[in-house]
């Protein structure tokens, strides 16, 4: 049962929440805009807010992360595990975020777990919130996704004036809303105009790409060096588009004693870097073209052969952040229908 | 203008005299431009010049092989000098398209005044001393003082000193004092709050290393941070490491700095790294008169010494 | 009733073997009288110190450095020295700008036989540290009130 | 292509990234910078949950500096230790030679497929090793001499670059003394106490010519042996289903999750690093 709620009394839903759950909003401390904890009034967000420049990957996947304490006593080492942590909300994640953690679960999950992002991702809630001003370097549309309509939020809210429509979504959103006072119901006239505003900013994403086949024409020239050495020329290798992805999450693991005190991190990494492969004798992906292929590869065609999805929801930031304006939009609609040149492999490594 | 560098660019790819032009193009978002970096001769026809050829486009020059034609702006032959000096490029193997540039225009600054997303503006035009946007049917006008970027408005070689080919008529520097604005505040403050500042500052650092790449001055092999015997800093952002990152950073471009603010604009977490390097600028200027990039004889900064100098820092 | 100790200083000192580094054994088996608060790392040439060292001796949490090599034309590969101060003219005037105590990294020229201007030195030096107070520069709380360091 | 190998119960539950403390029992110097370390687990009754297979590896920790993977070069078929062969070129590697008998390492592990006994039962085995590559080779070699009667004919080609870089040595004696073995040490460069054969792994295989038929392959070595290897194979007949090899990349989670080990969709860590040469040729990338 959709429900309403009127702008004003976002800062009374949050406070509620906030007894249960650790809240997460758009915020923009030095003008930059990341999910943070929320500070008990601020809702101007729902003015400037499109999306944060760190993706909310970073709520589950932190930039850089204790994984466990060691010291060395007389005994031995011994290691102890980090406190858990707090149950999250995020408060106005964008569709297509929304979609990217859905679609890095599957690496987090399967045959073997991962607790410390799923630790945090299971006991979360994700709180949608319609794009309505979608940028000119989103492309969420041609990823199947709908700026303002999400399946992979346990809530899901619509800018419908004054007021917030309010859907539940998953079974954990409909146990949120139940126990939430202070919504109203909405009438049929509140979801017709929440279901204009959804075909109004679907229409508005205007960037599109050709994932079409994307997986078999990417395979077919994953050896024309030619076409991959011209889409990397002006890369810089540097990990602006991989850190700040909402579905990248390839990660570091270093050790560090201080003052006796040891341990161990986890932080994000980036395939951009050539120290991410490199071996004391070798590097597969010294060469700059090798590493550009290897992204585009790995969110087009690698991970739907693994997951069926494609790891990428067109939510633009690598566009937009791009130093060089390497605009992976161009690059996959560049890349042939066809059979491309392909290398002949024989004797070996090559 | 860009009709002549686009037959000039052309010309060269054609009698051969080059293997590639380094210049910009159009990008894929409004008021921008793009690298390129081609050996096709019909690709020179998407050459262009405007007041959004942000890059600094002498940062490609260490990884391309061959003799390149190459569009520089004034702070990119500063640039391209600094490279000479350092033995990283040979001047012979280079053909510089010198463009005059009155100041790139900073979309950051004018989202602040405009109060919208760049991407919401209809058009931004330099006229002289303005900068007009029109947006939702309306037009506004700012001077350049608060449109351009702030490395700009400090620009002290506008019109390249370095260069085979000169587009254009030479154009004056700014020398706008608000430029250093920002440094001049933060050095009011005692030194315990200026420490404190960095450090939340360099907090919201994620190591992209654009910084990095995209400085023409930053071309060592591997990187201090990638060691790992001994590993002096942990390759995570913590604020900790991310701020000694910078300091050495800072220390090793130390003199190849032109300040051409390249760090600061692509920091995608917005740390106002030009504080930075515009201060070790200015100090490198202050203690050595040392200006980096205007003479490509002279001897890189730290490689250099004078008898008599720098002797107060030591007892 | 509880003594009140005061506070020392921990302090690195980079010295030249050619000189400053003699000139410290000097002092030493000279018996002239020097605060005991430094740790002293032997290296070939002044010019060998990397602000890297500097740094990181720092992070390690030491509330000084020192760097000491042989007089303006006197180095014994001819021009580490010269090159030496010109690194640390704009390492500390950088750190200094950043709002590193000036008194945190200091720099001498001592020759092997100026044991009693070494002893000056580390007197010197250590009192400007004890006028400035231990290093905090690194500790954890520098950083507080970004949220964002944790997560992004 | 994912080998269907489920997590080992020995690993800590509700938390794969936790280590195990292990402690160094002996290290064997095998050459200047190659040193094989026999170890235990600290917590007896881990030692006896901890079932692994040949070709399978761990993460090792050196705590403050780091993990990084190695293959477990003793046999399953030998449990009174575990060994595993480290040639020093990095930083983890470094510290692993900086430690002494009585040292604490981290154990992660056994992650990765294995060696496929089943299809390697009652046939022919040549084994073709370079340098360190011997390591993940003698953990099969121990575990197929174990069960001697189960397999055909064994030939053996060792070779380094000089004989003071060849590894374990102890294991070369033992086999030359087998005599149900054709073992063969080869040198690129031999000195004057040398009387082995002198020449590189590939030419002394191409001499022994061992036939293809009912025999599988195992090559494991440095990536230019391998390189010469195969077509070696391919001109004695053997089919690329009859090669088998391990693939080395640079590891961090050891369980397909950190992203860095993969060549195209697959992951070295989670569906190698045993693969035959057949499947080499069938990725999708040529990174390997």
């Amino acid at each position: 049962m959709a429900k309403k709620i009127n702008k004003r009394d976002i800062i009374k839903l949050l406070n509620q929440w906030s007894k249960d759950f650790a809240i997460f909003a758009p915020s923009r401390e030095s003008g930059v805009a990341a999910m943070a904890k929320w500070d008990g009034k601020d809702t101007e967000f729902l003015d400037w807010y499109r999306n944060t420049v760190v993706a909310p990957k970073a709520n589950f996947l932190p930039n850089m992360e204790e994984m466990f304490k060691f010291q060395k006593d007389k005994e031995g080492y011994r290691i102890e595990l980090p406190p858990d942590g707090e149950k999250q909300l995020i408060f106005g994640i964008r569709p297509c975020d929304a979609r990217a953690m859905k679609i890095i679960d599957n690496n987090f999950k399967g045959l073997y777990q991962d607790p410390y992002y799923l630790n945090k991702r299971n006991s979360a809630v994700l709180v949608g919130l319609g794009c309505v001003n979608p940028g000119e370097s989103c492309f969420c549309t041609s990823l199947d996704i709908s700026p303002a309509e999400s399946d992979d939020v346990d809530l899901m809210l619509t800018d419908i004036g004054n007021e917030l429509l309010v859907e539940p979504i998953s079974a954990a959103g409909k146990k949120l809303i139940a126990k939430t006072t202070g919504l109203k119901a909405a009438t049929k006239n509140d979801e017709a105009k929440a279901k204009e505003v959804k075909k109004t900013a679907y229409n508005k994403v205007t960037r599109k790409i050709n994932a079409e086949g994307i997986v078999e024409r990417l395979t077919a020239c994953f050896d024309d060096q030619e076409f991959w050495e011209k889409v990397a020329a002006k890369c810089i290798s540097c990990g602006i588009c991989t850190l700040l992805c909402p579905t990248c999450y390839c990660f570091d693991i270093n050790d560090e004693i201080f003052r006796q005190q040891g341990t161990r991190f986890r932080s994000l990494d980036s395939c951009a870097f050539p120290v991410y492969t490199k071996m004391p004798m070798e590097n597969p992906r010294a060469e700059k073209w090798k590493r550009v292929r290897q992204k585009v590869c790995h969110k087009y065609s690698f991970f739907p052969m693994s997951f069926k999805d494609i790891a990428c929801t067109g939510c633009g930031r690598c566009v937009r952040l791009c130093p060089v304006n390497w605009d992976i939009t161009q690059v996959i609609n560049s890349v042939p229908a066809k059979e491309a040149k392909k290398r002949v492999k024989e004797g070996g490594r090559g | 203008m860009e009709q002549k560098l686009r037959s000039e660019a052309r010309a060269l790819l054609e009698e051969g005299k080059v293997d590639w032009i380094i210049g910009f193009e159009p990008g894929s978002l409004k008021f921008t431009t793009t690298p390129l970096i081609t050996k096709d001769k019909n690709d020179t026809e998407r050459l262009v010049i405007n007041p959004f050829i942000t890059n600094n486009l002498a940062n490609f020059l260490t990884e391309i092989k061959g003799r390149v034609g190459i569009v520089a702006k004034g702070c990119e032959s500063r640039s391209i000098v600094s490279l000479i000096q350092d033995n990283k490029v040979a001047r012979e193997n280079l053909v510089i398209f010198g463009v005059p540039c009155p100041g790139i225009i900073d979309l950051s600054k004018l989202e602040r005044l405009a109060a919208k997303n760049r991407d919401e503006l209809d058009e931004i035009t330099r006229e002289k001393d303005r900068v007009i946007i029109k947006a939702d049917g309306k037009t506004s006008e700012f001077p350049v003082s608060q449109a351009l970027f702030d490395h700009c408005l400090a620009c002290e070689l506008p019109t390249p000193k370095e260069y085979d080919i000169l587009l254009g008529e030479p154009t004056p520097p700014i020398a706008n004092p608000t430029a250093q604005e920002s440094i001049k505040k933060l050095k009011q403050l005692v030194p315990e709050e200026r420490w404190a500042f960095w450090a939340k500052e360099l907090s919201r650092c994620v190591r992209c290393y654009a910084c990095r790449n995209v400085c023409p001055a930053c071309f060592c092999q591997r990187c201090f941070v990638e060691e790992t015997e001994p590993q002096w800093v942990l390759p995570a952002p913590r604020w900790q490491d991310n701020l000694i990152f910078q300091i050495i950073r800072n220390i090793h471009v130390a003199g190849r700095c032109t300040d051409c603010g390249e760090c600061e604009r692509v920091c995608p977490v917005k740390i106002p790294l030009r504080s930075l390097t515009r201060e070790m600028y200015d100090i490198v200027g202050e203690l050595f008169q040392f200006k980096s990039g205007m003479d490509k004889d002279a001897d890189p900064l730290l490689t250099h010494y004078e008898e008599q100098e720098a002797e107060d820092f030591f007892r | 009733m509880k003594q009140e100790t005061e506070w020392q200083p921990r302090l690195v000192g980079f010295l030249c073997r050619w000189c400053s580094y003699a000139g410290a054994d000097l002092a030493g088996t000279s018996r002239k009288k020097y605060p005991p608060n430094v740790r002293i790392i032997k290296v070939p040439c002044s010019g060998r110190v990397d602000p890297l060292f500097i740094l990181k001796a720092l992070r390690l949490g030491f509330d000084g450095v020192l760097v000491s090599g042989c007089h303006p034309g006197d180095c014994h590969y001819q021009t580490g020295n010269y090159r030496a101060r010109r690194r640390i003219a704009v390492t500390k005037s950088f750190l200094e700008y950043l709002g590193v105590a000036p008194q945190r990294i200091q720099a001498s020229w001592v020759s092997a036989s100026e044991g009693g201007k070494f002893a000056d030195v580390i007197t010197e030096v250590t009192e400007g540290v004890k006028e400035v107070g231990p290093n905090k520069l690194f500790s954890e709380r520098q950083g507080d009130g970004a949220e964002t360091t944790k997560r992004g | 292509m994912t080998t269907n190998i489920s997590p080992s119960k020995f690993l800590a539950q509700d938390n794969v990234y936790l280590p195990h403390i292990a402690v160094i029992e002996k290290i064997i110097e095998e050459t200047p910078n190659v040193r094989t370390f026999h170890f235990n687990f600290k917590d007896k009754t881990l030692q006896k949950d901890f079932t692994f297979e040949s070709g399978q590896f761990g993460e090792y920790s050196v705590f403050g500096v780091g993990e990084a993977p190695f293959c477990i070069s003793s046999s399953p078929t030998r449990r009174d230790h575990l060994e595993f062969a480290v040639q020093r070129v990095g930083r983890v590697t470094n510290a692993l030679h900086r430690l002494g008998v009585g040292a604490e390492i981290g154990f992660r592990g056994p992650f990765g497929n294995s060696f496929p006994l089943d299809f390697l039962k009652g046939k022919n085995l040549v084994f073709v090793g370079g340098g360190i590559g011997l390591a993940p080779l003698r953990s099969l070699i121990w575990n197929v001499i174990d069960n001697r009667n189960k397999y055909k004919d064994i030939v053996i080609i060792y070779g380094a670059r000089t004989p003071a870089d060849l590894c374990f040595k102890y294991d070369l004696d033992a086999w030359g003394k087998d005599k149900t073995i054709k073992f063969t040490t080869t040198v690129d460069r031999g000195d004057e106490s040398w009387k082995g054969k002198v020449g590189v792994v590939p030419k002394i295989l191409e001499e022994a010519a061992p036939s293809a038929r009912d025999t599988v392959a195992i090559v494991c070595g440095p990536p230019i042996m391998i390189r010469f290897t195969f077509p070696v194979l391919t001109k004695l007949g053997f089919t690329p289903e009859q090669m088998l090899t391990t693939l080395e990349k640079r590891m961090k989670c050891g369980i397909g999750k950190c992203g860095r080990c993969n060549i195209g969709n697959v992951f070295v860590c989670r569906d190698g690093p045993v693969f035959s040469y057949a499947q080499i040729k069938s990725f999708v990338s040529s990174e390997y």
